[in-house]
C-alpha cells in the first residue's frame, strides 16, 4: 500500500502534512489496550457498582421511568440494518429507516393530536428548547413565558438557550396551596398575567412535574386570549392514551420526552425527544423529517424532506442545527407504540392510572405524608413530608436514606434535583407497571416506618439500628 | 438487490446485459422493487394486539373520579392493531430494505463509519447500565461516575485539553454549547463579540449554530491549498471577532499547515479557537486540538469513538476546553473527591458562571459506554493505530483513484497526500462524460457501495468526499476503487446508465421535489 | 430477492413478463444471484485476526515441558485470518441467502414453524441460566431445578402421563429413549420382544430408531380414512410384538377415531404404545396421550413449545412415561424435596432399573428456559387457544385450498377437516398440469413462501403437507392460497414457469446428484 | 373464517374429529397465562437463584467450561435468518445456513485432522455413542473397548445404548498409580489386552476426563495391531490448536464436545457434538452433511448431501436416526473459530498450558493436595486429596463447601459426578483464559485454608466459625 502511494513508511504521511510543532511525540497517556474479555469484565465491574432498577424497589422517575421495553425492542435496535448505518442520505438504499422515521411521525401525530411530527429531537428538556427557537422564528417576539411545573432541567436548557436567541425567560409561578387547585400545579391568574402581545412562547407540562394534570386547555385559551403566543405544552407520551391530547386543548407546539416509550434509563441517555405541530409550522421545525413520494417507476417510497430548513442546505439560515438525532431511539418508540396498539395505550393508561391514584391515596394516608396537590395524577405525583408540628420536613434526604438502607427507592427528593425553594420536603413518586401493588404496600410500608422514626428523632434521640440493615 | 443484500464486491453490477438502453422496464425490476411500501398502520386488523397488560391489582375507582371527563381522551389515538409476529416481520422486512455498514463499504466522508464492535452493545445492554435511573443517588451511581470520570479523562488527554463535559447529545448539540461558552467567556470579560469566523469548508452544523447562539457568521475564503487563506483571516480578525470555528484536518481532508499561525492571529484578537472534532480520527494520539491551539473542542463519539449511528443517532458530543473557558462550563460535570469516591459538580453558588444546562440529566450516558468501551480496547497504542490505519487507507484509496482512467475525471480537489479522507472534483466528468456526481453515486448503489457523500465540501465543484475509515481492508478498497473506474468506463461508452441509476435498489430515483412541494408527512388513516 | 427479503404476499412474483419462456435468461438474474458464494476461508489475509489473548500473566516455562513435542501438533489447523469486521460482513452476508420464520409464512408440515417470541431469548440469556455450569452444586442450582421441576410437571399434565425426563436432545432422541424404555420394559418383565409397529404414515425418525434400538419394523398399512387400518394392526398385533409407535393427530393431519380400540388391542398383547409427540400442537389442553392410552411420549419443545429451529437445531425432546414405564427412566429426573427443595435424583442404587444416561448433563436446559417462559406466557387458557388456532388455521386454509381451481388439481388426500394440518396430493396436478409437487414448490420461493413439507408422508402421492400454526394471520394464509391458485393457473398456461422455478433466489435448482456422486463437503485450501 | 370452513364453531371442527372418549372435558390444572414482564420477572426470579459463573470464582469443567464467548457471536446467532429457519431442506432459499455448515465442516476437518465432518450431533457423550455405532455398521463386530478415563456419562450413555445396539462395553481401567505415567492415564497394557478381532470399536478420550494428555499415537497404534477395531478418540476441540490432532494419531473418528467453542454453558446445553472421520466412513456418518454444487446457471451453492444415509430417506436402513441437530450452536462454533483464526487458536492454546501448569503446580504445591498424574495437561487437571496419613480425603464434599462460602468454586468432585471408586478424593479444576493468575493464587488460598481445616477437623475438633462468612 504504501508503494502506491509513493511513501516509505506511515509515519511520512504525517510528517508532510503536520507541522512539527504540533505534533504530539510521545504515546497518549492512557492505559494500554485490552483484550475483548478484558473490558468486557471491566464494564462489568462498573456496572456491578450502579443500583439499578433491577437491584431495588424503584420508584424513581421525574423525567424518565422504569417502564417494562418489550424484547422485541431489542432485537429489532440490534438488528445491523437499523444499529449501523447513518442518517438516510441515500434514500434509495435507506427505504427502511425512512419508513421507520414516516411511521414515527404518524405515530407521535396520532399521539399527540397534532398534524406534523419531526422524526425526533434529541431528548425532552432540549426539545423545550427547540420549540422556543421555534416560536422565535415564527413570531420574533422576545418573550418566553414557562410554568414553574415544567422539569427543572426543561427550565434550566431553556435559560441556557434563551441566552443564545436573545430571548428572555419569565416563570410563572405555581399556584399557591391556599388556591382551588391546590399547589402543584401553574398559577392560571399568573400565567394569564405574565403573557403579553411581546411574548413569543407560553409554555407548560401535561401532566406537570409534580404529576398534575393541568387544565390544558384552560392554560391554552387563556394565553391566546392574552396575546398570541405560540402555546408549547411538554407532554408525557405514555400518559396520551388517556388524557385529552394537546391538539385538541389549543397547543400548537408539543414537546416531550420520549424515553418511557420502549427506551431504556441509560442513566438518562440516549432517547428522544417527540417534536409536533400545527400545520403552519412545518416549515420552521427543526430536524429530520421524512416524506412520502414515489420513484421514477411511480413505486411508493419515502425521502428526506424541507431539507431546505436544515443546516446542510440553509447554513446559517437553517431552523435548527440539528444534524445527527435519535433515529435508533424514535425506533424504539415506534415499535413500542406498535406493540402497546391502539387499545393496549388505553388499558396501560388506566392502569397506571388505577395503580397511581392507589399509591398516592395509600402514602397520603401515612402521617406526616400529604399530598401536594389534588389535582388527577397518571404515573408520578408528589408528595409532601412535615414534621409534627406540621412544618416541611427540610430533610428528605435522611427519609429516603432509610427506605434505601431496606432496598426500597422511594422517589426523587425534588429539591436535591432542583435546589429550589418550593421544592423543600417534596418527594415525587413514580408508579409504572412494573411496580405491583406488593411492591406499593411495600413502599407504604417502609416509608411510613422512616418518616416515623425521622419525626422520632426529631422529637429525641433513638438508636435506629434495627432498620439499619443493609439491602 | 445488490446494494443492499451483500457487500460483493466483485459482482456483475447487473442492468440486464440485453438491453444496456432500457434499464428501466420491468425486466430489470428486483424483487423488493415489486414489494409496494406498506406502513404499519396498513396492517393488522380491529382487536390484533402484542400487549398484555399485567393484571390489576388494585382497587377500581369509579374512571370519573380519577380522571374527570374534560381531562380525558375521547377517541384512542389510532395506533395500528397488530399481533407481535406481525410486528416482528415487518420491520424485519423494512430492515432489509436498509444498506448498512455491516453489509457493506459506507465511504460516507466525515462520518467516519468504522466498524462498530459488538463487545459494546453488549456491555452497554449490562442492566448495571442499562437499566440505571439518572438520579439514583451519585453514591449509588458510582460505577456510572467513574466511567464516566475516566472517559472526561480519556477525551481531555486526546484533546489536550483539561476540562471536559459530557453533555451535549451530539456535534452539533457539542457547537452550541461552544460558541455558548465563548459568547459567555465574552461577556464576562465585558465584551460583546457578534462574529464567528466560518470557513467556506465549514460544515452546515457550525454556521447555523453561530445563529442559533444568537452570534453572526462571517465566511473565510480557502486558500489554493486548501487551507484557510491568511490574508482572507487577517483582515477579518478585528475586535468584534468572539470565534474561529475550524475543523483540522478541515473538510477537504487536509491537515492546515498554518494552524499555528492561525490560533496567533485569533487568539492575537482576544477571539477563542473552536475545533469541529468531526475529523479527529485523522490524529488520535498524533496531534491534539490543545496543542494546536484550540480553547474549545467538540468530539463525536459516534465518529472517532464508534457509537453505531443508529440510522442517524443517537450520537454524543461531549466538549473539551481550556483552562479559561472551564468556568463556564455546562453543569454538572464528574468530579473525583478526596476519597476517591465520584461526584456530580453542580456549581449552584450564586456567582456560577457556568452557561447552564443544555439538556437533561447527563448526556447520552449509553453512548459514553460504548466509546469508554472503545478506549479500553484500543488504549493509547491503539488509538494511535487506528489513525494511522485510517489515514493510511485513505492514501490508499487517493492513489488508487488518481491512477490513469479515473484521475482525469475525478481529480483531487487539493493537494497531494491527504489525512483520513480526500475530496475528488466531478467537474471535469461532468463536462467529459455528462455525468454528474449524483450519477456516479447513484451508480454505486449498483455495486453494492455506500457512495462517499456529495456536493460536500460547497466549494468544490462537483465534489465527492471520501472516508474509508480504518476498519476496511486493501480487498475492499481495491473493489470500491475497481468500481468507480468501471462506472466511469461505462459512462464514457453510454452515460445513460449512470444518468439512470439505480437499477437494483428496492425503490429508484425518487422524487425530492414532489415530496417538498406538497408534504405527506405521516400516514393518512381513515 | 422476494424469497428472502420480504413477506410481500401481493408481490408479483415476477419472471420477468418480457420473456416468459426464457425464464433463465441472464436478464432474470437478481443480484445476490450474481455473487458467487466465498467462504470464510477464502477470505482475510495472513496475521489478520479479531482475537486479542489476554496477558501471559504467569511465568513460562520452557514448552517442551509444558506439553512434549511428540505432543504437539506441527502445523496450526488453517483457520481463517480474518478481523472482526469482516466475520461480521460475512455472516451477516451470508444470513441474507436464508429464509426464515421472520421474514416470511413457513408452513412446513410437521414442524410447526410457529411464531418465536423474543423474551425467551432474553430470558435465556440471563446470566443465571446461561453461565450456569452443569455442575454447580444442586443447592447453587435451585432456580435452574425448579424450572425443570416446573417443566416437567407442566408436560407431565399436558401429556397426562406422570412421569417425565427432560434428557432428550430431540424427537428422535426422545424415540431412542421410548424404544429403549420399552425394551427395558420387556427385558425386565422376562419377555424378548422384537417387533415394533409403523404405521406407513410414521416419520422417518421412528423406524430408524427401531433400528438403532435393536428391534425390528413391522409396518402397519392405513385405512382408507387415513387411520391404522385395524384389521392389519389385529393381524400383526402378537406376543413378540414390543411396541406401537403412533402420532396422532397422525401425519396426514387426522386424529385416529379409533384411537381407543388400537390401544386396546396394543394393550391386549402386553405391548407399549408410543406416542410421537411432532404433532402435539393440534391438541394442547383438548386431549391427552395418556388418555388415550399411551404409554410414552415424546415432545418436541421445537415444535409445540416454540424454541427456535436454529436453521437445524438445537431442539429438545423431553418424555413422558406411564407409572409402568417409570423405573426405566433416563436418571437424573429432578425431584422435589419434603422440604421444598429440588434435587437431581440418580437412582445409583445397584438394583436400578434405569436405561441409564442417553447424553451429558440433564438436557438441553437452554430449550426448557424458552419453553417454559411459553407456557408460563400461554397458561392453561392460552394453550388450549393455541391449539384452537392452529386448527382453525389450517381448516381455513385447506378449505380456501378447496375452491375450485385448486382443489381438482391439489385434492385433499384423506378426511374431510383436519387438525392443525393437512395433506394434499398433486398427484392430478402432475397429470393434468404437468408439474410435480417439487415444481409448485420451487415455484413458491419465488412468490416469498416457505413452500410445505413434501413428498410426505410416502403413501401420498406427490404429497404437499401444509401446517400453517397458530401465529400467522388470515391475511397471510389467503396470500397464499392465492398464490396456490396463481401458480396452477400458470401453469395450466405454461408448465416450464414452474418446472424452471425458481428464479428470484440466491441460486436456482442446485444438482444435488452431482454433490452426493462426488462429494465435496469442504473447502478446499492449498 | 368458520363459514368458509363450513362449521358453526372452532368446536365443532374438534368434536367432529376427536372421539368423545380422548376429550379432556376439563381446563389444564397450570396457572392461567401471564403479560410479558411478568414472566421475565418469574424468569429472572429463578435465574437469580442459580449461581452462575458470573456470581463466583468457578473451577468447574469436567466436561462444559467457562471460556469467553464473543459479542459478535451472540449478533450472529440472534439474527433472524439465523435463528428461525428450520433444516434447509429448500436449498435455494437456505444457501446461508448450508454454507455455515459447510465452513462448519471445513474448520472441524482442520482441527480434527481429519477429511470428513458431519453439521453437528447433540452432543459430547452421544457422540460417542453415535461413532460407536458407526463402528457397528461399519464392520458389524459387537465388542466396544472403552478407556475408563472417558468421561463418566459419556461411558455411561455408551452402556445405554450399547444396550439397544447389542453391543457389549468393555471398560480399560486407568493405569496404577504405581506405574510410569501415574494413575489418570488409560492402562496402555491393559488397552492392548482388551482388544481382540471382535472388537468393533476402541474409544479413548484425548486430553482425558482428567486432564491427561494420552500418548493417543500409541493407543491408536496398539488398538490397530492388537485387532482391527475403529479408534475414536474423544477430543477437546479448544486444546486442537497445540494438541496433535487425531487424524495425525492414527485415529479413525473423533467426536467431542463442542461447547467450549463459543457456546454457553446453559446448565448443560444446548451445544452441539463434533464428528469427524476418514474418508471411508462418509457414507455411514450420521448426521446432516452440507455439500458444494452448482446451480442450473452454474452458480456454486451448498446442498445437504449424502442423504440416503439419513431417516427421512431411509427410515429403518439409516445409519443414525438423528433428524433435528445442533446448527445454531454449530454455527456460533465455527464463528468461534474464526475469532479465535489461526494464530489465535495457537496463542489461547499456549496460555491455556501455561495458566494451567502454573495452576497444577500451585495447587500441588498445597499440603494435602497432590497431582493425579504428571502427564501433561492443557486446560484441567485432576488433583488427589489426602489426609494428613496419606489416605485419600474421602470427604471432597466439605472441602468444596469451605471455599464455595469464600466465594471460590474449586472445581468438580469427581466422585459426586462418576460414583466411582476410583473417583473418591478427586477434585478436577478447569482453568480457561478467564481465570488469571490472580484468581489462580485466590483459588489456592482458599483451597489451601480449606484442606488445612479439614485436615485439623480429622485431627480433632475445632471452630470453624471465621470461615463459614456467606460468600
Ligand atoms: C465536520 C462536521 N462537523 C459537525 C458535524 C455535526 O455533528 P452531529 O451530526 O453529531 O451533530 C458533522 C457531522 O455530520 C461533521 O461532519
Ligand atoms: C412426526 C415427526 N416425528 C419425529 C420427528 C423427529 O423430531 P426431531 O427432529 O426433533 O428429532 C419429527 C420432526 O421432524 C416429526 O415431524
Amino acid at each position: 500500500m504504501l508503494a502506491a502511494i509513493g511513501v516509505s513508511s506511515v509515519q511520512e504521511i504525517f510528517d508532510r502534512q503536520i507541522p512539527e510543532g504540533v505534533r504530539l511525540g510521545r504515546e497518549l497517556d492512557l492505559p494500554q489496550g485490552l483484550s475483548e474479555q478484558e473490558v468486557f469484565a471491566h464494564l462489568s465491574e462498573l456496572a456491578a457498582r450502579n443500583v439499578s432498577a433491577e437491584d431495588e424497589l424503584s420508584f424513581l422517575g421525574a423525567g424518565m421511568y422504569d417502564h417494562y421495553v418489550p424484547a422485541l425492542i431489542d432485537m429489532l435496535t440490534e438488528r445491523s440494518e437499523f444499529l449501523t448505518p447513518y442518517t438516510p442520505y441515500q434514500p434509495e438504499i435507506s427505504q427502511g429507516g425512512l419508513q421507520v422515521m414516516f411511521e414515527y411521525q404518524t405515530a407521535i401525530s396520532e399521539l399527540t393530536g397534532l398534524p406534523v411530527s419531526n422524526a425526533s429531537t434529541y431528548e425532552g428538556p432540549s426539545a423545550v428548547a427547540a420549540a422556543a427557537y421555534l416560536a422565535k422564528l415564527h413570531n420574533s417576539k422576545r418573550r418566553l413565558v414557562v410554568s414553574a411545573a415544567l422539569h427543572p432541567h426543561a427550565i434550566e436548557t431553556l435559560h441556557t438557550l434563551a441566552h443564545g436567541y436573545d430571548m428572555e425567560v419569565v416563570e410563572v409561578p405555581l399556584a399557591a396551596a391556599a388556591s382551588g387547585a391546590g399547589a402543584g400545579v401553574t398559577d392560571a391568574a399568573a400565567w394569564a398575567a405574565a403573557i403579553d402581545a411581546d411574548t413569543s412562547a407560553a409554555i407548560f407540562a401535561q401532566p406537570n412535574f409534580y404529576g398534575a394534570v393541568e387544565d390544558a386547555a384552560a392554560l391554552s385559551a387563556a394565553a391566546k386570549s392574552a396575546g398570541d403566543p405560540v402555546v408549547i405544552a411538554q407532554v408525557d407520551p405514555i400518559t396520551l392514551g388517556i388524557l385529552r391530547p394537546p391538539g385538541a386543548c389549543g397547543v400548537d407546539v408539543a414537546v416531550g420526552e420520549g424515553q418511557p416509550l420502549g427506551n431504556r434509563l441509560d442513566f438518562g441517555g440516549p432517547s428522544f425527544g417527540l417534536f409536533a405541530a400545527r400545520e403552519e409550522y412545518l416549515r420552521r421545525m427543526p430536524g429530520r423529517i421524512a416524506g412520502e413520494t414515489v420513484d421514477v417507476d411511480g413505486r411508493r417510497g419515502f425521502v428526506l424532506t424541507l431539507q431546505t430548513r436544515e443546516q446542510h442546505i440553509r447554513r446559517e439560515k437553517a431552523t435548527s442545527n440539528i444534524c445527527t438525532a435519535q433515529a435508533l431511539n424514535a425506533l424504539a418508540g415506534v415499535v413500542y407504540l406498535a406493540w402497546l396498539g391502539r387499545r393496549g395505550i388505553v388499558e396501560l393508561g388506566e392502569l397506571l392510572l388505577a395503580r397511581t391514584h392507589y399509591a398516592r391515596e395509600t402514602l397520603a394516608a401515612l402521617p406526616g405524608v400529604h399530598k401536594l396537590h389534588d389535582q388527577p395524577v397518571i404515573r408520578e405525583f408528589a408528595l409532601r413530608m412535615t414534621a409534627p408540628d406540621g412544618s416541611c420536613v427540610d430533610d428528605v434526604a435522611a427519609i429516603r436514606r432509610r427506605c434505601l438502607a431496606q432496598g426500597v427507592n422511594p422517589g426523587v427528593d425534588v429539591h436535591a434535583l432542583s435546589a429550589r425553594e418550593q421544592d423543600r420536603g417534596v418527594l415525587l413518586v413514580a408508579i409504572t407497571e412494573k411496580r405491583s401493588r406488593a411492591d406499593i404496600d411495600r413502599l407504604a410500608e417502609v416509608l411510613g416506618a422512616a418518616v416515623a422514626a425521622e419525626r422520632d428523632q426529631a422529637a429525641g434521640p433513638a438508636p435506629v439500628t434495627d432498620e439499619a440493615v443493609p439491602a | 438487490m445488490s446494494a443492499i443484500d451483500e457487500n460483493h464486491l466483485h459482482a456483475d453490477p447487473g442492468i440486464d446485459g440485453h438491453h444496456p438502453h432500457h434499464p428501466t422496464s420491468a425486466a430489470a425490476a428486483g424483487p423488493l422493487q415489486r414489494e409496494r411500501a406498506t406502513t404499519i398502520f396498513q396492517k393488522g386488523a380491529p382487536g390484533r394486539r402484542a400487549f398484555v397488560s399485567p393484571p390489576l391489582d388494585v382497587p377500581m375507582p369509579p374512571p370519573e373520579e380519577l380522571l374527570p371527563p374534560r381531562f380525558r381522551r375521547e377517541q384512542p389515538p389510532r395506533l395500528p392493531e397488530v399481533s407481535e409476529p406481525e410486528i416482528v416481520r415487518h420491520y424485519v422486512g423494512i430492515s432489509k430494505r436498509n444498506f448498512d455498514l455491516d453489509s457493506g463499504f459506507y465511504p460516507l466522508g466525515s462520518c467516519t463509519m468504522k466498524h462498530n464492535p459488538r463487545l459494546h452493545e453488549r456491555a452497554a445492554a449490562l442492566a448495571g447500565h442499562a437499566r440505571l435511573h439518572p438520579l439514583q443517588d451519585p453514591e449509588r451511581a458510582q460505577g456510572a461516575l467513574e466511567l464516566m470520570f475516566n472517559l472526561q479523562g480519556a477525551l481531555s488527554e486526546i484533546s489536550g485539553l483539561p476540562h471536559v463535559s459530557l453533555q451535549p447529545s451530539a456535534g452539533s448539540h457539542g457547537e452550541l454549547a461552544g460558541v455558548l461558552l465563548t459568547r459567555a467567556y465574552h461577556e464576562d470579560r465585558g465584551e460583546t463579540r457578534r462574529k464567528v469566523l466560518t470557513p467556506d469548508t465549514a460544515h452546515g452544523t457550525n454556521p447555523a449554530t453561530v445563529t442559533m447562539a444568537g452570534l453572526e457568521v462571517v465566511k473565510l475564503a480557502t486558500n489554493p491549498d486548501g487551507g484557510i487563506d491568511l490574508d482572507d483571516l487577517r483582515a477579518k480578525a478585528d475586535a468584534d471577532v468572539a470565534c474561529l470555528m475550524l475543523t483540522n484536518p478541515n473538510t477537504l481532508g487536509l491537515f492546515d499547515p498554518n494552524i499555528e499561525e492561525i490560533a496567533q492571529i485569533v487568539h492575537g484578537v482576544g477571539a477563542t479557537l473552536y475545533y469541529d472534532g468531526a475529523n479527529l480520527n485523522a490524529v488520535m494520539g498524533l496531534s491534539r486540538p490543545g496543542d494546536m491551539g484550540f480553547d474549545i473542542v467538540h468530539f463525536n463519539l459516534h465518529k472517532s469513538f464508534t457509537q453505531p449511528h443508529g440510522g442517524g443517532g443517537p450520537g454524543s458530543g461531549p466538549i473539551a476546553v481550556s483552562e479559561r473557558i472551564a468556568p463556564f462550563l455546562p453543569r454538572p460535570v464528574v468530579a473525583r473527591d478526596d476519597d476517591g469516591t465520584f461526584a456530580l459538580e453542580h456549581d449552584r453558588e450564586p456567582g456560577s458562571k457556568s452557561i447552564g444546562r443544555l439538556r437533561g440529566f447527563h448526556g447520552n450516558y449509553g453512548c459514553f459506554v460504548r466509546s469508554y468501551a472503545y478506549i479500553c480496547s484500543l488504549g493509547a497504542d491503539g488509538l494511535k493505530d487506528a489513525s494511522e490505519a485510517a489515514v493510511l487507507n485513505a492514501n490508499y484509496l487517493l492513489a488508487r483513484l488518481r491512477e490513469k482512467g479515473v484521475a482525469e475525471h475525478l481529480p483531487l480537489a487539493y493537494g497531494e497526500l491527504c489525512m483520513h479522507e480526500f475530496v475528488l472534483s466531478g467537474g471535469p466528468m461532468k463536462r467529459a462524460l455528462k455525468i454528474k456526481t449524483l450519477d456516479l453515486a447513484k451508480r454505486l448503489l449498483d455495486f453494492g457501495f455506500h457512495p462517499p457523500t456529495v456536493y460536500f465540501p460547497l466549494l468544490v465543484d462537483e465534489a465527492l468526499m471520501v472516508e474509508p475509515t480504518e476498519t476496511e481492508t486493501k480487498e475492499t478498497l481495491d473493489a470500491f476503487a475497481d468500481a468507480i473506474a468501471q462506472i466511469l468506463a461505462e459512462a464514457a461508452a453510454d452515460p445513460e446508465i449512470a444518468l439512470g441509476a439505480p437499477y437494483a435498489t428496492p425503490v429508484r430515483r425518487l422524487d425530492e421535489v414532489a415530496a417538498a412541494k406538497r408534504p405527506v408527512i405521516r400516514q393518512a388513516l381513515d
